[in-house]
């Protein structure tokens, strides 16, 4: 379904994302994982498109949408939904407006510019925040909201758009641990429930161990890690995140608190 | 370091900045000085002889205006059209000026132009509008298009797209991108960014701007009126300029531009302070 | 008492720099003949060279009829008039001269009803005054709306022809000396300067009203000045015509027969015109 | 809350949102159809001189020169734009005219011959052939086909032919040429100078390797004084004009400053305890700023005539009232802390105001003045078209003489290059003044 | 030497402080404490001439300066420095200028105003800026300097004065507890070493107890104690502050860390 060749990403001379390829079938939930400045970011937006590829395809069922431009572009983006770490919404509008926004590229421009949404669309968006558990802020502005109820609202947007693929750019590094694992857990089950695609930027080893089905580690713009979550043993962490001996993952982990038990038995079982 | 060498330091900063200070004050005060004492000798009257008569003119327009003080609510009903014509040149030209303004602020903003080439263009074409006095394009219309209220209509116009293209430019910059790119994220075409993205943002900001620009342009409608862009200084003008006799029509054309302008002022400024420090409760 | 410089104001439709430069020998001479600094002031209209008069801080000037009266009036003790122009044949009048475009069918005011009508500027003695008084006199309603549909300032000579050839205006009015032939717009005044500069074509207007005989507008002098100063420069000015016909030229903007001698009772009428005109 | 009652409010929501989409958009749009209306803007177009557009955009790019036979006189003028400030000298006159006794032959390009030959001229169009036009006691009109076309305004006393090439003009008392040339003549050196004529690198070799034109003075100091003194378009007083108008903004802006700052003083809250002179004082500031500096410059020429220091006080005035409201305002938000350090110290009222309220207010004092000084500038410009000095006036003139459009568009262009200026130089204080110390 | 008598400041109807009288003899460190309202900073202020006295006299070495005004108050203030809890210095203007204000009332008004400081007086302020530790700082503007580095500006500047008294409103309130024991040591200095009197508002316990060679409690505009340091009971403080039995007076300590065992072990004999 979605077989990446070459992806390649210059930023002047510098490679963010060099020559990754990788294939995935069906609706797996992927996991990238990489030190900061891997190039995890870079590849997400070069799959949707908010950054151009230097050289390489994309390919989506067949499809090369690298090359896309113009309307094909958008209506490519429409498809394939993009959820941030600072959830992106518009601050100072309604929460069912923001998901509404899913559809922009459904709809007529003048037609969302006037604010002229179907009824139809409307009742869908709502269906959709009732479904996220968040119907009862509909009305609210999006700035109103706390930070795991914005990226639930994302998530919403995300739904709307009804996308093959809905690509998560640390969808959980700026929420505390609770709101971190309802985020994880309704991406989770739209993945399981809907079936649709899920790939994941994660910069917590235990997320990505707990949620993915498969995991994919970067460095240096090069995929250096692909298996799965299973495979991912410590001496592979320190690999991908190109630690020293005293590479510690709890520091970096973001589990809320009465998760930490299972994770540090598991940890300890990995590491061992 | 050592006492003696922040000492001598510090006595050194003081030095140069006396030296630099003194420098200042004396190349401004020559300026001023040489300036005033040039324009003194260039002016057909000089200032200390003319000083005792500044008053002369206000003094003939009062008194007569005082003397007939019963034609001046006739007079400022008459003038009432030509007021209406004003206003409807500043509120036209600030409409359609800060409505091409802000095309051309977001046709300046880096990171929300849509085509990002034509920056630098957007900008310095906003400069120029800025710089030219509205006075200028009026008496070229007028030539072309005969007097009336559309020259200085679009005369203010272009001098307020260029303001406001710069002023709105400066608040684009701060202009959040995150929604920006979550709009993008899902396809939506740059209008639909824009509008829904960056609108909501920056409109308080533009608002408040837009107001204050309003009150500006009223003046200048008024002053474009003065040569022969109709309205109220058109009426001001004539008045005025026929000197004794006519001043009761000048007085009382005058209070009422006076207190429209006093009036207007009053409104936008609250309507600024709530936009920027929001409803009270 | 001793004078330390003197102003002369210079009026009139040309360019500021080309008024300064054709007055350049007036005061040239005037300089060597009074001893003192003599400078040139270009205001932008009548107003400006009105209110250096009545503030004392311009000397001297040359001021249509209708801006002399509007001085009087201000101040009578203001100034004086001391000469006029003369046309080519001696007289020193001219006439303020109504006109329509020739493809609108109006041949004379008659045609008028009901259409728009220019003045130039309101301290304007053929531009405003004059027409002012004598259509009325003549039958012609000056209320706007009851004869003429509008009735406007166009701001000065040159909008006014511009207005009209424009159909701003059915018809303005503007000044011309009379003589010479129509198709030329005259020998001097305001449409023949509009006519030489290619502004109009006469064939597109024709003259619908001409008024009665004006006086030019006198040059007028600070009363408060030295008697000597008055004389030199009246002296200075009246011989012009003969000791340096070049500079006369200049300075009366075209071909006339000399200044004459004039005195406050030739303006009287007009002054009583513009008395009527005052609310 | 209930699904529906969710439902229904979130629709309501939305209903409202859509109604206000609209009906800003409608009011905008009614308001404008309304002003559209009432400024005639219907008649306007049909009034609209496009003719008079073309004539002003190509007059702002060329020049023209016109070839004049008085008939009274019988004779012959060659000068540009027709001033008589440019006529060029007998010996001198352009190749393209070729006199032989009575008879004139004018090129008017392009196969274009316009002949004068006595009182009869003929005009050779070609495609169409020679039109004769014969000056007596009318002027007699004879073209090739016997009938007048549109190019063609003829009256018994008048005819004017217009072509691409050319215009010409018959009158009794005169005929005249007209041939159009690109760009502003004599923009550098009028037809009295030495320079004339000569192309840019002849006046180049002239200045760096030329003998001296003039005994005892270098060919470059001439060639400058002979610009500067240019006749036709009057460099010199150009310069001094611009120079007359940034002096009044100048003066007016910084002396409003002065003013303005001590008075601001008694209209803010924290510096005068006593309402009623802080009131009084604010309305003064609301007058002078309400009565605009147009206003200001017809009551102050009675005191001190027309010229540049009229145009610098009326500025004066209009900002003291702009620059004590915004002083004021800056003088109320200052802090009273440092005001009651030094005070502590037994400092005395001045010290007080210049260390404790002087350093806080300066960075806002400066920049409005500065950013007044660059807008005072361009008002300064339209208070000089009205007081008579700068280059407001020279330009408002030239517009309304609608003769020198060349010479308007140099105007505006230095007005605009001038006020740019002053943007960057007032910016560029305000950087340095603000930001080091 | 300062003798005050019957000081009292009305606020409208109600006495800031009323009718206040003690007399300190020598170079003493007097503390003053109170709780919020009490009138302490009205006190100091009338002292220096900040707030105009009601009624009452304080003579100092016999002068009734509360009478005083016009210049002859501001020569008083110059003798009578005053140290504020905000450093009230010119935030804009730097250091050894804000030092050289202590002497604006003994230059000539002009000769100040344009900041023509003679040398020697840049040398003295220099001077003491190097005896306070911050010479390095002469040349920044006050507003780049740290609180515990302005507050010694502002010390600096009362030095300058060369004081009889100096006045401190809770000189250390607004200091973090490092800054506040580097002030209070150095006003300590200053009243040992130079033998000028000291007069500090204080709002906790231990600095008064540590620094304060006597302590005068206000409540309500009255003085309530006047004593040693070690008269200062629990009891007493209660009394002062108005609070009930479970007064703590930790919750209002700045002391910093390495000395709070030192101090509760003052604290819980006092307390016991
Ligand atoms: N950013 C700003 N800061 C301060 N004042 C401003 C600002 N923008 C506009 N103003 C106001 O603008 C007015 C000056 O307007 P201005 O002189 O500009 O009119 P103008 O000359 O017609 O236009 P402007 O100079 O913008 O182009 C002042 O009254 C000032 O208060
Ligand atoms: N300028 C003033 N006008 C009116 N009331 C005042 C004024 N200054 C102080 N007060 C009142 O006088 C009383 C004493 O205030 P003062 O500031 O002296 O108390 P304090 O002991 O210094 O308190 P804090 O610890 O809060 O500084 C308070 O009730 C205060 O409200
Ligand atoms: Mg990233
Ligand atoms: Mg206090």
């Amino acid at each position: 379904m979605l077989d990446i060749r070459n992806a390649t990403r210059l930023f002047g001379s510098k490679a963010a994302v060099d020559a990754v390829s990788f294939r995935v079938e069906g609706p797996a939930f992927v996991g990238i994982i990489g030190r900061s400045g891997a190039g995890k970011s870079t590849l997400l937006r070069m799959m949707n498109g908010l950054t151009p590829a230097t050289s390489g395809q994309i390919l989506v069922e067949g499809r090369d949408v690298a090359v896309l431009t113009g309307a094909a572009a958008r209506e490519w983006q429409s498809h394939c939904a993009m959820i941030f770490q600072q959830f992106n919404l518009v601050p100072r509008m309604d929460v069912v407006s923001n998901v509404l926004h899913g559809i922009l590229n459904r709809r007529s421009t003048l037609q969302t510019v006037l604010n002229l949404w179907p009824r139809a669309d409307i009742l869908r968006a709502l269906a959709i925040l009732d479904r996220l558990g968040i119907a009862e802020q509909a009305p609210k502005r999006a700035e109103a909201l706390s930070g795991g109820q914005q990226q639930r609202v994302a998530i919403a947007r995300a739904l709307m758009q009804d996308p093959r693929i809905i690509l998560a750019d640390e969808p959980i590094a700026s929420l505390d641990p609770m709101n971190a694992q309802i985020v994880m857990d309704t991406l989770k089950r739209i993945n399981v429930e809907d079936g649709r695609m899920v790939i994941a930027n994660l910069h917590t080893l235990d997320t990505a161990r707990r949620y993915c089905d498969r995991v994919i580690g970067m460095r240096d713009g090069r995929v250096v890690f692909d298996g799965l979550p299973g495979q991912l043993t410590t001496g592979v962490a320190r690999d991908i995140y190109g630690a020293d001996a005293d590479f510690n993952e709890s520091a970096t982990s973001t589990a809320i608190p009465t998760d930490t038990s299972a994770d540090a038995e598991y940890a300890a079982r990995m590491l061992a | 370091m050592a006492l003696a060498e922040i000492r001598d330091d510090y006595l050194g900063l003081v030095r140069r900045r006396r030296i630099y200070g003194g420098l200042l004050i004396v190349v401004f005060v020559a300026m001023m000085v040489s300036g005033f004492r040039l324009a003194d000798d260039r002016n057909a009257g000089g200032f200390w002889q003319g000083l005792h008569q500044i008053g002369d003119f206000s003094a003939a327009l009062v008194t007569e205006a005082a003397q007939k003080w019963t034609n001046l609510p006739g007079h400022m009903l008459a003038a009432v059209p030509a007021l209406i014509e004003t206003l409807n040149i500043a509120l036209v030209a600030t409409l359609i000026g800060c409505l091409a303004g802000t095309a051309l602020s977001l046709a300046a903003t880096r990171g929300l132009a849509r085509w990002p080439r034509l920056v630098p263009v957007a900008r310095r074409l906003s400069d120029i509008f800025r710089a030219i006095p509205e006075i200028v394009i009026a008496l070229v219309l007028i030539f072309i298009l005969g007097g009336g209220p559309v020259p200085a209509v679009i005369a203010i116009a272009v001098h307020t797209a260029g303001a406001m293209g710069k002023l709105f430019s400066e608040v684009n910059e701060n202009v959040d991108l995150k929604p920006v790119e979550g709009l993008a994220s899902v396809g939506a075409t740059w209008s639909q960014r824009i509008w829904l993205g960056v609108i909501p943002q920056v409109a308080p900001n533009y608002l408040s701007y837009s107001l204050l620009r309003l009150e500006i342009n009223i003046r200048a409608s008024a002053i474009l009126g003065f040569v022969g862009a109709g309205g109220i200084g058109y009426e001001l003008r004539n008045a005025m300029t026929f000197g004794q006799g006519k001043f009761d029509q000048a007085a009382a054309i005058f209070l009422l531009l006076f207190a429209t302008i006093v009036v207007v002022d009053q409104i936008s400024g609250l309507a600024r302070h709530r936009l920027t420090h929001g409803a009270p409760a | 008492q001793e004078i330390t410089e003197f102003r002369i104001g210079l009026l009139g439709g040309e360019n500021a720099q080309d008024r300064m430069a054709s007055n350049e020998c007036l005061r040239a001479y005037a300089e060597e003949a009074l001893g003192v600094p003599t400078r040139l002031f270009t205001p932008a209209d009548y107003n400006g060279v009105i209110q250096g008069l009545l503030g004392g801080s311009l000397d001297m000037a040359w001021l249509g009829a209708s801006a002399y009266a509007a001085v009087f009036v201000a101040d009578e003790d203001a100034v004086e008039p001391v000469l006029v122009k003369t046309n080519m044949d001696g007289s020193y009048t001219y006439h303020s001269i109504g006109f329509a475009r020739a493809d609108s069918g109006i041949t004379s005011l008659d045609d008028m009803q009901g259409r728009s009508f220019a003045f130039a500027d309101p301290n304007s003695t053929s531009g405003f005054l004059i027409p002012n008084v004598e259509l009325p006199e003549a039958g012609y309603s000056m209320t706007e709306g009851e004869y003429f549909s509008r009735i406007a300032f166009s701001g000065g000579h040159e909008q006014s022809i511009i207005g009209v050839v424009n159909g701003d205006f059915d018809a303005g009015v503007t000044w011309a000396d009379g003589q010479g032939e129509w198709e030329d717009g005259y020998n001097s005044g305001a449409l023949r300067k509009a006519a030489d500069a290619g502004i109009v074509d006469m064939n597109d207007i024709v003259e619908i009203w001409k008024s009665s005989p004006i006086p030019e507008g006198p040059v007028v002098i600070r009363k408060a000045l030295p008697d000597d100063v008055k004389q030199t420069m009246i002296d200075l000015v009246a011989a012009m015509h003969e000791t340096d016909p070049e500079c006369a030229y200049g300075i009366a903007a075209g071909e006339t027969s000399g200044f004459t001698p004039v005195t406050h009772e030739e303006y009287e009428t007009i002054i009583a015109i513009r008395r009527a005109e005052m609310n | 809350m209930s699904a529906a009652t969710l439902e229904a409010r979130t629709v309501a929501l939305m209903d409202r949102k859509r109604r206000v989409a609209l009906a800003v958009p409608a009011m905008i749009l009614a308001y404008l159809i309304y002003a559209a209306i009432s400024f005639d803007l219907a008649g306007l177009a049909q009034r609209a001189r496009l003719d008079n557009a073309a004539v002003l955009l190509a007059d702002a790019v060329s020049h023209k020169v016109h070839v004049t036979r008085d008939n009274r006189r019988e004779a012959l003028s060659v000068s540009v734009e027709g001033s008589a400030r440019a006529t060029y000298p007998a010996k001198r006159i352009p190749d393209w005219i070729a006199t032989d006794g009575g008879r004139t032959t004018i090129a008017l390009g392009r196969g274009h011959v316009v002949t004068y030959d006595g009182p009869v001229t003929t005009y050779d169009i070609p495609g169409y052939g020679p039109v004769t036009l014969t000056v007596g006691d009318e002027v007699t009109l004879t073209t090739p086909d016997g009938i007048t076309p549109d190019f063609i305004n003829a009256g018994p006393a008048r005819v004017t032919i217009t072509t691409d090439a050319g215009r010409v003009t018959a009158t009794r008392a005169r005929t005249e040429t007209l041939r159009y040339f690109w760009g502003w003549e004599l923009f550098f050196f009028d037809l009295s100078s030495p320079f004339s004529g000569l192309s840019p690198a002849q006046v180049l070799t002239t200045i760096v390797a030329g003998p001296p034109l003039v005994e005892g003075r270098s060919n470059l100091s001439l060639a400058l004084s002979e610009f500067w003194t240019n006749d036709i378009w009057q460099h010199g007083a150009v310069a001094w004009a611009i120079f007359e108008t940034v002096l009044m903004a100048f003066l007016g802006t910084f002396g409003a400053a002065f003013v303005a700052l001590p008075l601001a003083f008694l209209a803010a809250q924290n510096f005068t305890p006593s309402r009623w002179l802080r009131f009084a004082v604010r309305r003064v500031f609301d007058f002078v700023r309400g009565v605009d500096a147009l206003i200001f410059t017809i009551i102050l020429s009675r005191a001190f005539g027309p010229g540049p220091l009229t145009g610098a006080l009326a500025i004066l005035l209009t900002d003291t009232g702009s620059f004590g409201k915004l002083f004021s305002e800056a003088l109320e938000n200052v802090d009273k802390k440092p005001i009651e350090g030094v005070q502590s110290t037994g400092a005395n009222a001045i010290q007080r105001y210049r260390f404790g309220v002087i350093p806080q207010v300066m960075p806002v004092l400066i920049s409005q003045v500065l950013y007044f000084l660059e807008s005072n500038t361009r008002s300064a410009t339209i208070i000089g078209a009205i007081t008579g000095g700068g280059i407001g006036l020279m330009l408002t003139q030239a517009i309304q003489t609608t003769q020198d459009w060349e010479k308007v568009t140099y105007y505006i262009l230095l007005i605009v290059v001038m006020v740019i200026a002053m943007d960057n130089l007032s910016g560029w204080l305000r950087r340095k003044l603000i930001r080091g110390d």
